[in-house]
């Protein structure tokens, strides 16, 4: 399957995010921000990174870039979009999934080994997981407090749109302990952490049994690779 | 050149934690020096205030124009609200 | 000539400024009056440079004098000692390194056709007045330094020094110099993965502030900083210029902070750090492509020292536009533009026939670019401004020939008294209850603290190929994802050593990183530094210096690894006090496979702890008898090399065997220490018996605690492994000790028949002092 | 309750990254959009907005005090300028 990485100026997980694809089985395609052609990808990654140095607001000015139409009706159509961190925020920004992000609560960065719960395993990025599963994804990032009004809160709530929530500890005070949404086809998916560093051996967050040794994160693209396969 | 002052708050009622961690600090500098005017602050939000240099005269069309990127790409109207669009130190629109 | 179509409407007509001085001026108006001496400039040094031209310089040649030949630039007063950096090296210290001192950053053959490049630099005066922005461009800057090699930036660390963690003004600069690094290095995207934290009394008002960045390339990727080719093209690109940090570092670099003068505010520079990210990106975009021939960045000193040490390492000439330059604020002076010190911009030689490309991949990637002239045969460094002709000289006489300062030394002597004051004087405790209380109170001691209220702001797993960051003691990053090749890095320096024996806190602060990398399992392989000392025109601080100098110059050659570049920081005193030397050093090392790494603490239960090193009793200037005694005197440990490379000979045998679980070196805090460092990496407890050690090395049991003896590391090995351990100990003769067993079950640390100390107890005691005083971010 | 604006901007002569990124964005937008009013932006600049809410009056003593604390706690006088301290709907000043 052949997934697209879209790389804007200020995006730093690009290369990650194509190693999890390849980690996965599928085939990356390095696509360019400024350019309109999604030369025939089944799948887009919006990666991690501080695009335009999260000036203005975190993903605002990259939602404007010429890719973007193209992701938008591709989301529209169904293709399956994930939004990493800083691609999270682009989603919001377009508007392609509920909610926004502002400054954590604490106002600093923060990097932790983060414990999600998988609270809807249907959707196109999370379905080789089971619902409630506990899983070990790093997080960084500054703007990662995801915040919406009462009434989206209430919507994306009834209608399983909160796709991962932090357990232990919220680490920069989003509401309801949000980390992650989906739109409500379930094709679009966003998250504050990031996946893509929890799929090589080694190079990923310590769990019990041993250092760095955390894959749970390749989970996300097998989901989609196996689901493109399986129709 | 005429500039164009674009003021941008976060909701009322969405929770902004960096206004309230400098009431927070306000509050501590206050009760530090309880001498002071001891003006007591019961709010403090922090907004963006935008300074877009404008070259040639600020028609009304340049302000309609102002006004809807202020409201599309300045600010998010899933949390801001635009409170301010002037014209400063420029000649009035014409 | 303006590349960028966005931001063609940006370019301003230039209005019409003052006349500028000329060359034909200062021939023709020889005794006008200059204000050399508010540049920085010494009397003796204005002469030389009128004697050097045979006329006064232009306002444009002096802007440029003064700014090279500043402390920081032209290393003045430091060049006659560094030179043994070069001077002490063996053939086997050659072999490796495919550039040395004077570079940009030196470079080392990593093999597999991979080389490595790394530095380490200060930003310390800027960070005291604008910490986060200070800091911020610390990090930009030596980064620059790396992608001028030729390499891609793959890593940073930082090494910090605060004042006392209570003192009222600490809490401003530690927030904002970390809230600074992070920021700058993570929207850079490059992992941070080591550094240091101290807290002491002697740097309020000064912190210090030094920056490492690292970057990898292939052989033929390197670059270097000359402008060779006749009529090749000088080519700026990046930022635009404007007049911010106008003379700031130089200016800086050359003052003294007095606690009641009048504060300095030089205007500080601002980074930023999206700049330079699509500036590493599009330079990378060049070096693949062979689009430039030679390149340099654009740090202290901006145009007047990327343009004279070009010319100076290429083919001598250079003719220069300086009207071509695009301005941020186009009201600059010709003199402005020449010191201006804005971030994020670099320099390259390019040969006309790839110009086009050049600049479609700098339009591609949005950086605005100007063709400011080309390289020449004559010799001379030429500049024109508004037609006229503001700068002729020989290029060599600005980056190169600058003074040389034998500057006068003083034996310091209340050294003596202080080496007299020997901390085994202080009282030791015996008593269970008080060695418990001491070593938590040392657990929990601001320098020996947790540092994660710090790192936790720092992205590690970025580009994904970290293999060991903080808490372990280096750290490691893969190279080669095809072959798992990779390189560690650790920096060390204690201050308090320093204060103590310059030479010999030179030749602890080398040791001691050569053993933080070799715990990793990687081999040592080469040096950086950053010295940072008091004013050299104090001649007890000159001696320091010197002294740390050849300690650091023959420690390395005993090692037989180069110092392959660094920096040198003078003038950090508050008023007339200066800090403590602190030479930084960080060593490079190599290793084949980062999947054999070794992290600094215990995974796995029933594995057995040994000590490799023998214990003595060497409390001076320890943790131990600062924190419990508030004491600074005596003579830090002896530092065996020899022993060092045997050590390290033997961790990186058995890292390659699989045999070690676990390493960690021991430093500050002692044995104590490091056994809670190990239990708190993962939360594995452990079983530790003492009674051996101090029988065989005839010390008491706070001495084996708290002593700070070099040439010591606790590793743990799995059962299975322990004969083959044993083994590969008695082959290299090396002194081991097993003193103890990790028990997870336990969930504690415990000193048999002494005192037990649950993780909770441990985790809480270590966290907890950083949050107090800087604030919580999340619930620990 | 009376609110006083406090408005901090960076510093002229020192770069601002955002101003510039934005300025970037809103020159991309224009040309992908000709047909627009077509203002054209030469410079933007990014500072803050503080509303401050203050129990009680605004007396000439407590606006004293907010100056003194925009210099001190709201801006950081290294690289910003306080550009304004006003009364927002309240009472004017005693
Ligand atoms: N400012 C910093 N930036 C990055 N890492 C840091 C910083 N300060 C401390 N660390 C990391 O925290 C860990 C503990 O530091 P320290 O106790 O000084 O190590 P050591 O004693 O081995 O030199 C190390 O991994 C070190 O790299
Ligand atoms: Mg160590």
């Amino acid at each position: 399957m052949r997934v697209g990485v879209v790389t804007f100026p200020g995006s730093l997980d690009d290369r990650d995010a194509q190693r999890a694809v390849r980690l996965a089985g599928g085939e990356p395609v390095a696509l360019w921000h400024g350019q309109h052609d999604l030369q025939g990808v089944e799948a887009l990654i919006l990666p991690g990174g501080f695009s335009y140095g999260d000036y203005l607001r975190a993903g605002a000015i990259a939602s404007l870039s010429p890719i973007m139409t193209e992701v938008v009706a591709a989301a529209k159509s169904g293709m399956p979009v994930l939004g990493i961190c800083n691609g999270f925020q682009m989603l919001a920004e377009a508007r392609l999934i509920p909610g926004a992000h502002t400054r954590n609560a604490h106002q600093q960065f923060i990097r932790r080994d983060q414990v999600l719960r998988v609270e809807n395993a249907s959707t196109d990025w999370t379905n080789g997981f089971t619902e409630g599963q506990e899983i070990t994804i790093p997080l960084k990032n500054a703007d990662g407090r995801f915040i919406a009004d009462a009434e989206t809160i209430a919507r994306i709530e009834g209608e399983g749109q909160v796709a991962f929530r932090y357990v232990g500890v919220n680490p920069n005070g989003s509401m309801d302990d949000i980390a992650g949404v989906s739109n409500a086809r379930g094709n679009v998916v966003g998250l504050m952490p990031h996946p893509e560093h929890a799929t090589e051996p080694g190079f990923g967050p310590d769990m019990p049994d041993a250092m760095s040794s955390g894959v749970d994160g390749l989970t996300f693209f097998t989901s989609v690779i196996e689901r493109a396969l399986s129709k | 050149m005429p500039t164009i002052v674009v003021e941008v708050m976060p909701k009322a009622e969405l929770l902004d934690p960096q206004g309230k961690a400098v009431a927070g600090a306000l509050a501590r500098l206050g009760s530090a020096a309880p001498d002071q005017a001891g003006a007591t602050f019961t709010d403090v939000r922090i907004g963006k205030r935008f300074e877009l240099t404008v070259e040639g005269e600020v028609t009304e069309a340049v302000l309609a124009e102002v006004r809807r990127l202020a409201d599309d790409v300045l600010s998010n109207s899933v949390i801001e609200d635009v409170v301010g669009v002037t014209v400063l130190d420029a000649a009035p629109a014409a | 000539m303006s590349i960028n179509d966005d931001h063609a409407e940006l370019i301003d007509v230039r209005p019409e400024g003052p006349k500028p001085d000329t060359v034909a001026d200062a021939a023709a108006t020889p005794d006008k009056e200059q204000p050399y001496a508010a540049l920085g400039l010494k009397a003796d040094e204005y002469a030389k440079i009128r004697e050097i031209l045979g006329r006064r310089p232009t306002s444009g040649e002096l802007a440029m004098y003064s700014v090279m030949w500043s402390e920081h630039c032209s290393y003045k007063s430091s060049k006659i000692y560094l030179r043994q950096f070069g001077q002490k090296v063996s053939p086997a210290m050659k072999k490796d390194l495919m550039v040395g001192m004077g570079e940009n950053a030196g470079v080392v053959d990593v093999g597999g056709g991979w080389a490595v490049t790394f530095k380490v630099e200060s930003h310390n005066h800027p960070s005291y007045i604008e910490p986060f922005q200070g800091a911020a461009t610390g990090v930009g800057g030596i980064v620059r330094d790396i992608i001028s090699m030729g390499a891609r930036p793959v890593a940073v660390m930082d090494q910090l020094r605060f004042g006392d963690i209570d003192a009222p003004d600490t809490a401003r600069v530690v927030d904002g110099v970390v809230g600074g690094i992070s920021f700058y290095a993570n929207c850079l995207g490059l992992p941070n993965i080591g550094g240091e934290t101290y807290f002491d009394a002697v740097y309020q008002g000064n912190p210090l502030v030094n920056a490492l960045a690292v970057g990898v390339l292939r052989h033929e990727d390197l670059h270097l900083a000359n402008a060779k080719g006749v009529g090749n093209k000088v080519v700026l690109f990046g930022a635009r210029t404007g007049g911010d940090g106008i003379g700031g570092a130089s200016i800086l670099a050359s003052d003294t902070f007095s606690a009641g003068g009048p504060t300095k505010r030089p205007s500080v520079q601002v980074g930023d750090p999206f700049a330079e990210k699509v500036l590493i990106e599009c330079c990378l975009e060049l070096f693949r492509d062979e689009l430039v021939e030679g390149i340099q960045d654009l740090g202290a000193a901006g145009i007047s020292c990327a343009t004279s040490e070009l010319a100076s390492n290429g083919d001598g000439g250079m003719f220069i536009e300086l009207d071509s330059v695009l301005l941020r604020d186009p009201s600059l002076t010709a003199e402005e533009i020449l010191m201006s010190e804005s971030q994020e911009r670099m320099m390259a030689v390019v040969r006309p026939d790839k110009l086009d490309d050049f600049l479609a991949v700098t339009a591609k990637w949005d950086v605005e670019t100007s063709v400011l002239g080309e390289v020449t045969d004559t010799g001379r460094l030429v500049i024109n401004w508004h037609g006229e002709e503001i700068v002729n000289v020989e290029p060599r006489t600005v980056a190169v020939d600058g003074p040389v300062y034998e500057r006068p030394v003083a034996y310091p002597t209340w050294i003596d008294a202080l080496q007299a004051d020997s901390a085994s004087a202080l009282a030791r405790p015996t008593g269970n209850a008080v060695l418990r209380e001491q070593f938590l109170q040392l657990l929990g001691s601001p320098n020996l603290s947790d540092k994660s209220w710090v790192t936790n702001q720092y992205d590690t797993y970025v580009l994904g190929n970290t293999a060991l960051s903080f808490p372990d003691d280096g750290g490691m990053v893969r190279v080669d994802e095809e072959s798992g090749l990779g390189f560690a890095i650790a920096t060390d320096a204690n201050g308090r050593y320093c204060q103590l024996d310059p030479k010999q806190g030179a030749r602890l602060a080398l040791a001691e990183a050569y053993r933080n990398v070799a715990v990793t399992g990687a081999v040592p392989a080469a040096v950086t530094d950053c010295l940072n000392f008091g004013s050299p025109e104090d001649p007890e601080v000159m001696w320091q210096f010197s002294q740390a100098v050849e300690g650091l110059a023959d420690g390395c050659l005993e090692l037989e690894i180069p110092v392959t570049g660094g920096n040198v920081s003078f003038y950090n005193q508050t008023g007339t006090a200066p800090i403590h030397p602190t030479p930084v050093v960080g060593v490079l090392g190599v290793i084949q496979d980062v999947a054999k790494r070794v992290p600094s603490g215990w995974q796995d239960e029933g594995d057995n702890i040994y000590l490799l090193g023998t214990t003595k009793l060497e409390l001076d200037g320890s943790a131990w008898a600062g924190v419990v005694h508030d004491h600074l005197g005596g003579r830090p440990p002896a530092v065996d090399l020899e022993a060092e490379k045997q050590l390290a000979g033997l961790l990186a045998a058995g890292a390659d065997q699989s045999l070690l679980a676990a390493a960690h070196d021991l430093s500050d805090g002692g044995l104590g220490q490091a056994l809670a460092e190990a239990v708190l990496r993962f939360g594995v407890g452990a079983r530790v018996w003492l009674d051996e050690v101090m029988e065989r090395d005839g010390v008491d049991v706070a001495t084996a605690l708290f002593s700070e003896s070099t040439g010591r590391v606790v590793v743990s090995v799995p059962r299975e492994d322990d004969v083959k351990f044993r083994g590969l100990c008695e082959g290299r003769g090396y002194p081991v000790a097993r003193i103890g067993v990790t028990d997870g079950a336990s969930g504690s640390l415990e000193i048999q028949d002494r005192f037990t100390v649950t993780i909770d107890e441990l985790r809480r005691t270590h966290r907890g002092t950083l949050p107090a005083r800087f604030g919580a971010t999340i619930p620990a």
